[in-house]
């Protein structure tokens, strides 16, 4: 086929089939008699719905294992939650109806308030902070020719330590006088800061302990990410000549998308239901600065006198704040790519 | 089933062959397996979650005539030491030596998770004998968890045990004038000082009253020794170190028939005095600048604080486990004036028998036993807490815990049991915290402070 | 026994249609080609037959009887995957005995059967290696190993050579002709590839949006395409197509189409009395002549003057393309042939061979 | 030898994908400012461990001089003695092994199938299901603490292995993982082993589980790592020292009354070390599997 320019004036080849086209409508088989079906309709439906529900049989039986313990233990407790919501007691004394009284309370008690305040407080400090921090980390592990393997390690061990642990750890490093936080900031001549114990400091503290802890788990998922992108494209690209930040613009981010929207999403569940380093280090305090919502459904449940309900209908307060925060991340992360 | 007693070794033999302990019978993995996916699916469990939640179904009370012997009693209190698993391992052959046919399986729960443990006992099957703190007698009591045990208490082969059981812890356990519990031991609260200190700053006596207090603590500070310090953070109990102070001025949480608030305007200057020593006298740190476990007791230790609010049990700890190396001392919080009032304050546990322990005489012998001299003055001897006998006091190996037994515990003033103590504490703190950080003066903390326990009684 | 019969079978994704009643009596041993563009339904036309799709509507008979409810294991099918779909994690022989292993045949059988159809496609040497370190070919034949073993009463071939290199592709194409003469299976063959349709298939089977457009020998449906798409469809260089109008005039039939009057023969002239004033005409490339001095073509009612537009040179033949006013006509002439791009000539059409298509395509030639 | 030299300049440097930066002769500014940033960071990871390590070896008396001492003058090992003679402190490892690993193994296991036929199987009210499946990740575990714990003491497994264990396993995030891995699977090797022949159970057994090994590292990791770190449920379900987990034990040596900071920083290094093994063991897997073969969307 060479390629000389067409003479002018002559009708590209492709136009004569657009024409004929135009004419062609469905036409029939050749005539041989059509042959019709054997068996009734009504037959088909019956051995339809019998395949339909012996496939479904096979499909419950692969849940079937999951499923016996999702609702002993997590199904029949929520439902035993949500019916608690509607009571007052029901644990350690006979249940008494009260009607919506605990739901109108969860949403109208102001250290309800305070508590979602701090909890998307602490999500604003916490989750923007690590995945930046996770992603320059991913970033540079990607880039280094040796040695990312020792580092990798590195980076996970804290979030290999329980909770607990944690806790405690971090109470070295925030002590007054000796604490390694303290310590560097003398090197800068800044005069020791009261971190657990300022209504402003707290919750920042808190934010650096599950900064710390929950870095190394999603510098491996970017590094994960990463690594699992083509690199023909980044090829392409070098030889085009983008920059690395036009990289990183153009091809890195929107092909990260997927991981960011599990990244997000995970991170908003995980995060609203800080709990643990809250009721060890400074169980609240100081004057309800760090004081979070599953932290007060903790206290109303177990400590507090006959406010089970309370405390289950704050519960599903929770439930459906998440819910609708990771609706509106899903719309906003599932555009596509 | 029939019943096999094992011995104690066996026991653990089998359990440690992953065989389940099912309700004292024995049975092996393979049928457990069996049991446990037929309970997870069986209709008769749905229908016990149904019992569950109707109502604590009482349960079947045992037969007057069943053989006393044969009885199993679970004790369950929190550790008061690190080796109490040790010493109740003893005190458990001792009671089963002096008891025959009663078995006593000693458990513990957590301080941290008290609450949640507690509850989620009494709310399936709880312990028969459980250690209740005062701070949470008044809830369970109040939820009919407790069981009523004045014909025990008030039967004339007690009357001369309960004569020797300091009265404050009668009333405390009286709810409805009827008996709910044993006081057995616990701890009383106040102030550590160092002698060593004192001495070179020439405090010969330690002060009586809040100014002579106040002079003693800024002639004790120095850039490196805080005169003066306590508790401020909620989670290490700080209103034990402010609750002396508001008591000496007449105040409270709630009035003495805990029928109204007695914080505003009562509490107003006790509160400005502790928050003026952090903030005018600067004697004491910032608020929150030291968490009490890794904060205020090492500083302490190493002689960086002169004058310590704390709980008198750390004497033993200080004087004998792990000795300072200072001379020390110990005394009430000052009075107000000059031969004024001094109050001690103490948070005690009692031994309760649980509404539902199908073994109520069994487990009122253990109380007896426990609770009786010759058992609890060792005990609370070994592991540094004041008992509230009146008749005997242990032979501590700490000299101070041996003074705060004889002068303070009878002077102890008990914790004001209303069910919803907890939730006002929990709610009057951050109050208190905003006047110790000088957010606002005593005055507006104890106004808002009041309107709590007012809302709170109220509901 | 292979016989396959399709009676109104028809597939629906929600409302769409994939499959529109189709009915097909496919003979033992036949070697069928189900040939359309992509997305015509011929991939799930033979998803349905192996029991890999629900037939939404219709019956399926394999051996004479209804496999529509049955597993796909059980309807003693094979089936060639466009992929090959071998088992990433297992060895060549693994591939191959896997069938064998499913259905509980004896360890020692199973040996026996594998090593002869691998011996078979040439894969003795090849038996403990892993799909990835084989070729395409290789693969391809592992792939028809493991449904040969099973000795099937039909065979079923999703495009399996439509990855291969053109080369290749031919060569077997023919290993794949030889196989069936030896076997004589039943054979269920998918392509979007016309040469590989016409050269393979006792049988084709044309399919569009669905719709069975023409079955028949492929020569038949090559010389007789019931429509204009089946025209279009088969031959390469494609049929020259011309949609005009019909002129019942003094001297016979004539065919108009933007200024160009085609004179008919008798027989098509015939035909043209049937249809409408609409109509089209096709003429295949090798039933028109080059005539290089334009003077002849005068006085000859099927010779039309022309200016060569495109010359394309295949080696064996010679594809010249030249336009008559506004009509395009691509014709096939002798490889050494002097023409070149601009210069006028004559173009002689075999109307004897054209084909005259009514309203919606249909053939007139053809009955109903 | 010099041809040979000469060449080696010209042939491309050997992995050109993983490091386009190092081409450049000599370590450029720009590897010494990444290896700089990763230093830090890999510092500040570390920094609260040395500081736990180092007080694990101290004995308590020391503990609190001012300035502290990072590398204790005398180290003793009084803390792990003390640990080991006075806490059941095996037993405590032991039963976090016997608990992570049992949750690990039947959660891999149940949730590969749970995620399978999410994942290819087509039967009624599958999106409902699933939809509840992610809708309980968001309860919080503390609230659903006390129905939980009469449940199972109503089965009696107070204090029992099955009770630390069997509610482990009705945490959703397996099924979700492993649904999102199974899914990027081609369907045409499912439907090439049911024309072999194949049931549903073996099509499970023999093709899709040898071909999600890596999802199921990730998932067996990530679950293991889980149950070794939870707190709260242990804590409320052991109510015998001889059933704390690892994190209960180690959190009861802060005991109210008195804190043995020593024994309580060798309890942590303690409890650290396991995990930290299991990962370096299985860390390959951990990366290279990895999790973005689970979120290919």
């Amino acid at each position: 086929m060479h390629d000389g320019a067409l003479p002018a004036g002559s009708a590209p080849p492709g136009t004569v089939i657009r024409m004929a086209t135009l004419l062609i409508e469905q036409s029939t088989a050749e005539a041989a008699p059509i042959p019709h079906m054997r068996l009734s309709r009504q037959e088909h439906e019956r051995l339809r719905r019998a395949r339909g529900r012996q496939r479904a049989l096979t499909a419950y039986l692969f849940l079937l294992p999951n499923a016996v313990f999702f609702t002993a233990f997590l199904i029949i407790p929520i439902i035993f939650l949500f019916y608690l919501t509607f009571h007052n007691g029901g644990i350690i004394t006979p249940a008494k109806f009260v009607g919506l009284d605990n739901w109108r309370r969860a949403w109208s008690d102001d250290l309800v308030r305070t508590t979602i305040r701090n909890t998307v407080y602490y999500c604003l400090l916490a989750i923007p902070s690590v995945f930046v921090i996770g992603m320059i980390l991913a970033l540079c592990l990607q880039r280094i020719p040796r040695g990312s393997g020792p580092f990798r390690s590195l980076f996970y061990l804290p979030t290999l330590t329980p909770y607990v642990t944690a806790a405690l750890i971090w109470l070295f490093i925030v002590q007054r006088d000796f604490g390694a936080l303290n310590v560097t900031l003398g090197l800068f001549g800044i005069p020791p800061q009261n971190w657990l114990g300022s209504t402003s400091l707290v919750m920042p503290s808190i934010a650096m302990l599950e900064v710390w802890r929950g870095v190394g788990f999603w510098t491996l998922l970017f590094l994960a990410a990463l690594l699992a992108l083509p690199p023909e494209l980044y090829q392409a690209a070098t030889i085009d000549g983008a920059s690395a930040w036009q990289q990183f613009r153009h091809i890195t981010l929107p092909l990260m998308r997927p991981t960011f929207f599990f990244a997000v999403v995970m991170a908003t569940i995980w995060n609203l239901q800080l709990f643990d380093s809250v009721s060890i280090l400074t169980d609240g305090g100081p004057s309800n600065a760090s004081a979070t919502v599953v932290w007060y459904i903790y206290k109303a449940m177990f400590q507090f006198n006959d406010k089970t309900g309370f405390a289950a209908a704050l519960s599903f307060v929770l439930l459906l704040f998440i819910l609708v925060l990771t609706l509106i991340e899903i719309r906003l992360l599932r555009k596509p790519a | 089933m029939g019943k096999r007693i094992l011995s104690f070794a066996d026991r653990r033999r089998l359990r440690d062959e992953a065989v389940v302990d099912f309700r004292h019978g024995f049975i092996n993995r393979r049928e457990f397996m069996l049991r446990a996916t037929a309970a997870g699916v069986s209709a008769a469990f749905a229908g016990r979650i149904a019992d569950a939640i109707s109502a604590p179904a009482p349960m079947p009370a045992p037969s007057r005539w069943a053989k006393q012997a044969d009885a199993t009693i679970t004790f369950i209190k929190g550790p008061h030491h690190p080796d109490d698993p040790k010493f109740w391992d003893t005190l458990k052959q001792e009671f089963e030596a002096s008891h025959p046919g009663i078995t006593l399986n000693p458990t513990f729960f957590k301080w941290e998770t008290m609450d949640a443990e507690l509850t989620a006992g009494y709310a399936s099957q709880p312990a028969d004998v459980v250690y209740l703190v005062d701070l949470v007698l008044a809830k369970f009591v109040n939820a009919g968890q407790v069981a009523d045990i004045s014909a025990d208490v008030n039967a004339e082969d007690f009357a001369q045990e309960k004569a020797a059981i300091a009265p404050f812890t009668w009333d405390v356990t009286d709810f409805g004038g009827k008996t709910y519990g044993v006081g057995a031991l616990g701890a009383a609260f106040g102030i550590f000082y160092n002698k060593d200190l004192l001495d070179k700053a020439g405090i010969t006596e330690f002060p009586q009253t809040r100014d002579a207090l106040v002079e003693a603590a800024k002639a004790l500070t120095t850039d490196r020794v805080w005169g003066f310090q306590f508790r401020d953070s909620f989670p290490n109990y700080a209103h034990w170190d402010w609750l002396p102070y508001v008591h000496d001025d007449g105040g409270d949480v709630m009035t003495a028939d805990l029928t109204a608030q007695n914080l505003d305007p009562k509490a107003a200057a006790a509160t400005q005095y502790l928050a003026d020593m952090k903030l005018v006298h600067k004697v004491s740190p910032e608020a929150g600048a030291y968490e009490w476990l890794t904060g205020n007791r090492p500083l302490f230790e190493a002689g960086g604080i002169a004058i310590l609010h704390d709980e008198f049990p750390q004497a033993a700890v200080w004087e004998v486990d792990k000795p300072v190396s200072f001379n020390l001392g110990v005394a009430q919080a000052p009075a107000t004036t000059e031969g004024g009032e001094q109050t001690t304050m103490g948070n005690f546990g009692y031994a309760t028998i649980s509404e539902k322990s199908p073994n109520k005489e069994a487990a009122w012998e253990f109380v007896k036993w426990w609770t009786s001299a010759d058992v609890i003055n060792p005990y609370a001897a070994e592991i540094g807490l004041q008992t509230v006998r009146t008749d005997s006091s242990p032979d501590f190996k700490s000299k101070l815990l041996q003074q705060v037994q004889t002068e303070f515990v009878p002077k102890v003033q008990g914790v004001q049991l209303a069910e919803n103590y907890y939730e006002m504490l929990t709610n009057i703190w951050p109050e208190v915290e905003r006047a110790y950080r000088g957010e606002q003066t005593g005055e507006e903390a104890m106004k808002k402070a009041g309107e709590v326990v007012t809302g709170l009684l109220g509901s | 026994m292979g016989q396959v019969d399709l009676i109104q079978v028809s597939k629906r994704y929600g409302t769409a249609e994939a499959v529109s009643a189709v009915n097909l009596a496919i003979a033992d041993h036949e070697f069928i080609v189900l040939l359309g563009p992509s997305g015509c339904g011929k991939s799930t036309l033979l998803k349905m037959i192996a029991g890999l799709e629900d037939v939404s509507d219709g019956e399926i008979y394999i051996d004479g009887n209804l496999v529509n409810y049955a597993r796909p294991a059980d309807r003693n099918v094979a089936m060639v995957f466009q992929n090959y779909a071998l088992y990433p994690h297992m060895t060549v022989f693994d591939n191959i005995a896997f069938p064998l292993k499913m259905t509980g045949v004896a360890k020692s059988e199973t040996d026996q059967r594998v090593r002869q159809a691998a011996g078979a496609l040439g894969l003795e040497t090849l038996l403990d290696r892993r799909p990835e370190q084989l070729s395409g070919g290789q693969r391809q034949r592992v792939a028809l190993g493991r449904a040969i073993v099973r000795e099937p009463s039909v065979f079923l071939m999703d495009e399996p050579l439509s990855n291969l290199d053109a080369q290749l592709r031919v060569q077997t194409r023919e290993e794949l002709l030889r196989l069936h003469a030896r076997l004589q299976r039943t054979t269920i063959y998918v392509t979007h590839d016309q040469i590989e349709a016409m050269t393979m298939g006792h049988r084709i089977v044309v399919m569009r949006g669905g719709v069975v457009q023409q079955v028949g020998p492929p020569q038949q449906v090559y010389d007789e395409p019931a429509n204009t798409f089946v025209a279009a469809f088969l031959g390469s260089p494609r049929i020259n197509l011309h949609a005009g109008r019909l002129d019942q005039g003094g001297s016979g039939a004539t065919f108009v189409a933007n200024g160009t009057a085609i004179l008919l023969p008798p027989r098509l002239a015939e035909l043209a009395r049937a249809a409408t004033t609409e109509a089209a005409l096709g003429v295949r490339p090798e039933n028109i002549h080059v005539l290089l001095d334009p003077a002849a073509t005068d006085g000859a009612s099927n010779a039309l003057p022309a200016t060569v537009s495109l010359v394309e040179p295949v080696g064996s033949d010679l594809y010249v393309t030249a336009t008559t006013g506004d009509l395009s006509w691509t014709a096939r002439a002798e490889p050494r042939l002097p023409v070149t791009p601009g210069q006028t000539i004559g173009l002689r059409l075999d109307l004897q061979r054209a084909h005259l298509f009514g309203e919606s395509g249909r053939n007139l030639a053809l009955a109903g | 030898m010099a041809i040979e030299t000469e060449f080696a300049e010209l042939r491309p440097p050997a992995d050109i994908t993983r490091a386009t930066a190092a081409r450049r002769k000599g370590p450029s500014l720009y590897l010494i400012a990444i290896y700089g940033i990763l230093v830090i960071a890999a510092f500040i990871a570390l920094v609260p461990f040395l500081y736990v390590i180092s007080t694990s070896f101290k004995d308590t008396i020391s503990l609190f001089q001012y300035p502290p001492e990072w590398i204790p003058s005398e180290p003793t090992l009084d803390n792990f003695r003390g640990l080991l003679a006075d806490y059941p402190f095996v037993r405590w490892m032991l039963n976090s092994f016997v608990v992570a690993s049992a949750v690990t193994i039947v959660k891999v296991v149940i949730d590969s199938m749970a995620g399978y036929a999410f994942a290819k199987m087509t039967f009624p009210g599958k999106d409902a299901l699933f939809l509840v499946v992610l809708m309980t990740l968001m309860v919080p575990f503390a609230a659903t603490l006390i129905p939980l714990f009469i449940i199972v003491r109503d089965l009696n497994l107070t204090n029992t292995y099955a009770g630390l264990i069997l509610p482990a396993l009705a945490s959703p995030i397996g099924i979700f993982m492993m649904r999102q891995f199974i899914e990027t699977l081609p369907t045409d090797l499912e439907n090439a082993a049911r024309l072999d022949g194949c049931s549903e159970f073996q099509i499970f057994r023999r093709v899709i589980l040898p071909l999600i090994r890596p999802g199921l590292v990730v998932l067996g990791v990530f679950t293991f790592m889980t149950q070794w770190t939870s707190y709260l449920w242990p804590l409320v379900i052991g109510t015998k020292t001889e059933m704390f987990t690892l994190t209960v034990g180690v959190q009861s040596l802060r005991s109210l009354f008195t804190v043995n900071w020593g024994i309580l920083s060798a309890g942590a290094v303690l409890s650290m070390l396991p995990l930290v093994l299991v990962f370096l063991f299985l860390q390959r897997y951990f990366i290279a599997g990895s999790i973005a073969g689970a979120l290919k969307e």
